[in-house]
């Protein structure tokens, strides 16, 4: 057993070292596999924002997911067919510059996160967590027959889109803008879960009642939360979407909103590192699994199963012993 | 579109609703009596049919075929209630779905190894295939007709049960206080695995009964259990009568959408174009549905708070 | 056992055809190198059926072929273009693959394929003729063994015609390869449509379609509902009582899913350009090798799995494969006994082949087709001509 | 009525045939603790609820600090100055007892939309903190686990977080249930003293320390209020003593 934030420290080394080792030996599909770990961590650590902090367990973050992918797929594939992406009433180009795609994937992500919000948090409990869900399958449906952008085609781009200073096609130098995301987004949350309205949220989560006596309005705040949680994995929709080179409906499938939260639920609910852990402990699974038997989902089945059963907490609430409250 | 036509997609939306309750029933009984919300329920779909298809494959008999789909699937949901599940009731909703994600990957797989990666077969019995007259002129599948009857004898078995027997009493006493009837003497943990294996073989029975006008395959419980989720909420979770009423309203907005909304937009579009759009509304409307029920009442229609 | 998926066996299996087969095939062996294939394809869930067979098919030549120098590379997309575009990263990045091969779906195909031929790989399509990839977007390393997507429906559509039918109603999914599939009929059927719908992807209940078909007053029925979607609307349709004759596209009426129809099939039409009857030495070989090696009769795609495997082969016995030009020349020329007969590439190198019309049939107690005539001779795809290459 | 803090006027409320609130009107003056006392079932929480928000009355009106609150939300009404302490401790659980107190603090700052400055290093909502729990003698307790306290501590926290708002009233819904009798005088003491801060609208069974504690008593039967008075008034009346005290002798 070793405190939190120790164990949080060996976990970004590991994450790391296994890249620059993969540069070393010459193994550029490991690198892959790391970015593809770090990007859906952060997928996660939006997600565990309104799950975790905010109690709010949202079975439809694939829509975000989705927003953020089809934000670069749009912006992408209009920059390579040099066509504007609408002329009236002003003209709007598309564009393979990737900080401005990340703008537009935030906003968007944001903005449908709101929406959603604040037609789903007039419910509670499993209610809310069906009403995500619909939410997720309402655009998953409309991804798939909108024949505009590819439908259940999707949208190939040929060329990873740019950032200034970087060669984003080799794979170390992606790798490194997505760890380098993921640390900035990682220690925002971790500021915003301390921060005044952090401890309201978690409060309002642990007792909703207690949270209302004490004059917050719990419904704007957990909408304000949701909007934060959705715009945070919309940027890892786009990142996805820009390691693929490739963005389809499939992003907005419930599947997708379910392992997501696994990768939660694996590494610790509410533990800044969770999705991390849970993340990376799941592409492990299925990279090795895959190369085992046919039959390979059983054994994530079965594995998944015990982890629920007995690892409470998942793995950082397995490893560590300090409880995280807001304590120092 | 012609008034006969309607009543028929009418009818057709009917038997998609009651093929509807029959998943929902046991997915909505076991969330009201136990608080789990269970995602391997479609896999005890699954395994009905399959069990079905196999039965059907050695005997011939339909009959016998219903009958193996009630049995499997009744004695799988006891089974993984009494090894895996019970362990689950006192957990929260997350760990729930996480482990009931769980059993439907292993379930899928399992069943694939046993019976291979290629649909089965089960077919509408002799006596049961074809079609009738119905007044007005009405030319309708027998076996729907059959499916709609078969639904709603289970739905006055389901209200039977529960309002005048002595389970069906400890059932509405577990919804409400789980420690009163603990401490009326009850065994909660048999009333439980009666519970679950009861909402397993109902899933199983609407499996087999789907599956002989549909594809037995890996996988077929998936889209039915979102739909089957979809009909809870939308009826109020843990009841039988809002899931009667979510399922009959689901299956018509669905089965109306797709057939009167491509009419309806080829008023003003072109007709290529207003089949596409039309579709694509159709296949959004029962999300859009709940959403809509929800916003208003926020734990459905028969819900309570 | 080749049916196994694990790389690790595949090469065992190398390894011990090798020793029992030295002799006999030891003048090919030290033709050219070595190539390495990477297969992506799907194993798990509810499309599984399709990869298996294509997997087997493929299997099976090189396992006839004795060559020690191919090794197979198999791995399980799960149907999700994400995972097939990581996994063709790895065979790339990792295995350093010179071919790729295996995709069953369009969606899938599209999201792997332009990538893959940009970095300088082969990628031999066993199935999947997605019509981005097809006109403009073709490419000189990316070779269609199966077919470009329209054919199949466009060999309906003329089917229809030439039978004199004259009021279609048409269905598919709401998806892209739904809508060119009504395109491709359409361009070749030029009677009225009683009706156009598209269903929802996945959908398993046609009640609604089939009431709005028997009320529309066509004289046929054209439809493409792959997989399980088809399975259950021929189903229903044979519950329904309407007798109106259907044509589709063979993939709702072949081997793999035929025996989960059942009757409600027999009689039907389908295009398909295989089948097990094709008169030719080469399919009869592989009609009797595959049912002997698995116990169950060859489908379409276990036939393209086949041919895909037999065309790389031919190409080694001309070619390195590290001359990419002069491996590329060999693939074209498609020197191989195609198990469909005649086969040769048009200018964007997809399928210039007959496409048949069979009808479902019942031998025995099993389920399967036989040729009645043919729709289309040395058909190719309208796409070409926006083809750069020639 | 001006000089009132609190002003309830003629509520009803009804669930379908039972008439909870059947035209309840009471006030709460500045400096005074008003007890209400009422047999199980008369209908105190179901006021309680109108009074703090989150029930709305079918008819009647609620007045806080002379303005309408009858339609506004808990959270609304508590940052008007309206503190609530509860007959089963609403706490977070899982918090320490300091982040409890801050989290009141944070409450009374108005608005919860402050991202970035880390809460349990900002001096202010510190101070507060500390100061409410210092008044109730849980500073010692500060960085426990909630859900460790004892069940008195549990209470004096509450009162605590509704200290931080430093509230223009208090509704405490029974302080007193689960103390000891040692806490019971400590919380009569301190209630005393606190109520010329803010006045109490105090719901309580413990009837030695209602009469100890309370300026004026009103006493709720079915849904209405047959007396009001001062402790010797309603230890006099006779309707009290046979609707209510009576009971609770033969009990």
């Amino acid at each position: 057993m070793i405190a939190e934030r120790h164990l949080n420290a060996i976990i970004l080394a590991i994450l790391v070292v296994i890249p620059a080792y993969a540069v070393i030996a010459d193994e550029p599909f490991t690198i892959t596999l790391a970015t593809k770990a770090v990007i859906l961590a952060l997928a996660g650590v939006g997600l565990n924002f309104a799950l975790g902090q905010g109690g709010l367990v949202s079975f439809g973050h694939a829509a975000y997911f989705g927003i953020g992918g089809y934000a670069m797929g749009i912006l992408a594939s209009h920059a390579q067919s040099y066509t504007p992406l609408m002329e009236v009433p002003f003209v709007i180009e598309g564009t393979n510059s990737m900080p401005v795609i990340w703008l537009v994937a935030v906003i968007s992500g944001g903005l449908l996160a709101l929406l959603i919000g604040a037609l789903s948090l007039r419910t509670q409990g499993v209610y809310f967590i069906m009403v995500t869900l619909a939410f997720g399958q309402m655009l998953y449906y409309f991804a798939i027959s909108w024949p505009a952008y590819g439908g259940e085609d999707g949208l190939s781009i040929y060329v990873r889109n740019q950032f200034p200073g970087l060669n984003t096609l080799v794979p170390i130098q992606f790798f490194g803008l997505c760890f380098a995301i993921l640390l900035i987004v990682l220690f925002i949350v971790n500021r915003l879960n301390k921060s005044p309205f952090g401890l309201a949220l978690m409060g309002a989560h642990q007792n909703e009642e207690r949270a209302k006596t004490v004059g917050i309005d719990v419904y704007k705040m957990r909408l304000v939360a949701f909007a934060i949680s959705g715009a945070i994995t919309a940027l890892a929709g786009a990142l996805f979407a820009d390691l693929n080179r490739f963005v389809s409906p499939v992003m907005f499938d419930w599947h997708t909103s379910g392992q997501i939260m696994v990768f939660i639920i694996l590494g610790g609910v509410a533990r800044l590192f969770g999705p991390i852990v849970g993340a990376s402990l799941y592409i492990l699974l299925e990279h090795f699994l895959g190369g085992v038997s046919e039959y390979w989902q059983i054994y994530l089945g079965a594995i998944l199963f015990f982890m629920v059963l007995f690892a409470k907490g998942g793995i950082i609430g397995r490893l560590s012993k300090k409880e995280q409250t807001h304590g120092g | 579109m012609s008034t006969l036509l309607l009543i028929e997609q009418v009818l057709n939306g009917l038997q998609f609703g009651v093929m509807l309750f029959l998943m929902a029933a046991g997915l909505t009984l076991i969330f009201g009596v136990m608080g789990l919300i269970n995602l391997a329920h479609g896999s005890l779909y699954m395994i009905g049919a399959f069990a079905a298809a196999a039965v059907a494959g050695w005997t011939g008999s339909f009959v016998l075929a219903l009958m193996a789909s009630l049995m499997a699937a009744a004695l799988f949901g006891a089974l993984i209630e009494l090894t895996v599940i019970r362990r689950l009731y006192a957990r929260d909703h997350l760990d729930q779905v996480l482990a009931t994600f769980a059993l439907i990957l292993i379930f899928s797989e399992a069943t694939r190894w046993t019976f291979g990666s290629f649909p089965l077969f089960l077919d509408t019995p002799d006596w049961l295939s074809g079609t009738v007259m119905l007044p007005g002129g009405i030319q309708y599948s027998l076996y729907r007709l059959a499916i709609i009857i078969i639904g709603l004898i289970v739905a006055a078995g389901l209200f039977l049960l529960i309002s005048k027997t002595r389970v069906g009493m400890r059932i509405r006493a577990g919804e409400n206080d789980r420690e009163m009837i603990g401490a009326l003497g009850v065994d909660i943990s048999v009333l439980y695995t009666m519970v679950f294996a009861l909402g397993a073989a109902l899933a199983g029975l609407s499996g087999a009964l789907v599956g002989a006008i549909q594809s037995v395959e890996v996988g077929m419980g998936e889209p039915v259990l979102i739909l089957a989720f979809v009909v809870i909420v939308i009826g109020g979770i843990g009841s039988i009568k809002g899931a009667l009423a979510g399922a009959i309203l689901v299956g018509l907005t669905d089965t109306l959408g797709r057939t009167v909304l491509p009419v309806v937009f080829s008023t003003f579009m072109e007709a290529s174009a207003a089949t596409s759009v039309g579709s694509a509304l159709a296949s959004m409307l029962i999300y859009i549905l709940m959403a809509g029920v929800l916003i208003f009442k926020p734990t459905g229609l028969f819900g309570s708070a | 056992m080749i049916s196994k998926t694990a790389k690790h066996t595949l090469k065992a299996f190398g390894a011990a055809t090798a020793l029992s087969m030295t002799l006999a095939t030891g003048a090919f062996a030290d033709g050219h190198g070595a190539v390495k294939v990477g297969m992506i394809t799907t194993l798990t869930g509810g499309g599984a059926g399709l990869g298996v067979d294509i997997r087997d098919g493929f299997m099976l030549a090189v396992e006839q072929s004795g060559n020690t120098n191919i090794e197979v590379v198999i791995e399980d997309d799960q149907r999700k273009p994400d995972v097939a575009v990581q996994l063709s990263d790895k065979m790339i990045q990792s295995e350093k693959v010179d071919i790729l091969t295996g995709i069953v779906w369009s969606n899938l195909a599209l999201a792997v394929v332009p990538s893959a031929t940009a970095q300088g790989k082969f990628y031999l399509s066993p199935n999947a003729g997605p019509t981005q990839l097809a006109g403009k977007g073709c490419h000189e390393n990316y070779f269609n063994v199966a077919w470009q997507n329209d054919n199949l429906h466009e060999a309906a559509g003329a089917h229809a015609k030439a039978t004199g039918y004259a009021n279609s109603f048409i269905l598919a999914p709401n998806y892209p390869a739904g809508q060119d599939a009504l395109t491709g009929y359409k361009r070749y059927y030029d009677g009225a449509l009683a009706g156009e719908v598209y269903t929802k992807l996945g959908q398993t209940d046609y009640a609604a379609e089939i009431a709005q078909i028997r009320a529309s007053g066509a004289d046929s029925v054209f439809f493409f509902l792959p997989g399980g979607m088809g399975i259950s609307f021929l189903k229903q349709y044979a519950d329904s009582g309407i007798e109106l004759p259907v044509v589709g596209p063979a993939f709702s009426f072949d081997q793999g899913i035929l025996q989960a129809v059942g009757d409600a099939a027999l009689g039907v039409q389908n295009t398909s350009q295989w089948n097990k009857d094709i008169d030719n030495a080469a399919n009869k070989a592989f009609v009797e090798t595959f049912q002997a090696a698995y116990g169950r009769l060859p489908s379409l795609y276990a036939s393209q799995g086949f041919d895909t495997a037999n065309l790389i082969l031919s190409a080694m016995a001309k070619a390195d494969v590290k001359d990419q030009d002069a491996f590329r020349a060999a693939l074209k020329e498609a020197d191989f006994a195609s198990v469909r007969g005649d086969f040769k590439f048009g200018n964007n190198q997809h399928p210039i082949q007959n496409i048949y019309v069979r009808e479902v049939i019942k031998e025995g107690d099993v389920y399967t087709n036989k040729i009645i005539s043919t729709a289309l001779t040395n058909h190719q795809d309208v796409y070409a001509a926006e083809c750069g290459l020639n | 009525m001006a000089d009132s803090i609190l002003d309830v006027r003629d509520i009803h409320k009804s669930f379908g045939a039972l008439k909870a609130s059947d035209g309840i009107t009471l006030d709460l003056k500045p400096g005074e603790i008003h007890a209400l006392i009422g047999p199980n079932g008369a209908g105190k929480s179901t006021l309680i609820k109108q009074i703090a928000g989150g029930l709305n009355p079918d008819s009647g009106s609620v007045h806080f600090m002379g303005r309408d609150v009858s339609t506004m939300s808990v959270a609304a009404r508590a940052r008007l100055g309206l503190a609530r302490t509860f007959q089963i401790s609403a706490l977070a659980m899982g918090y320490t007892v300091l982040e409890n107190a801050v989290l009141g603090a944070v409450g009374e700052t108005g608005s919860v939309f402050r991202f970035f400055k880390p809460a349990m290093k900002d001096a202010d909502l510190l101070g507060r903190a500390y100061a409410a729990l210092d008044r109730v003698g849980l500073r010692d307790q500060a960085g426990v686990i909630t859900s460790e306290l004892s069940h008195g501590q549990r209470r004096q926290l509450e009162v605590a977080v509704a200290l931080t708002l430093a509230p223009k009233a208090f509704l405490m819904d029974e302080p007193m249930a689960g103390m000891g009798a040692e806490g019971s005088k400590e919380l009569t003491t301190f209630l005393q003293d606190l109520k010329h801060e803010a006045p109490i609208l105090l719901v309580e069974h413990d009837m030695d320390a209602v009469f100890a504690l309370a300026d004026r008593i009103s006493v709720l039967v079915y849904g209405k209020i047959i007396a009001t008075g001062s402790v010797a008034d309603i230890r006099a009346n006779a309707d009290v003593r046979t609707a209510y005290l009576g009971e609770e002798d033969a009990a």
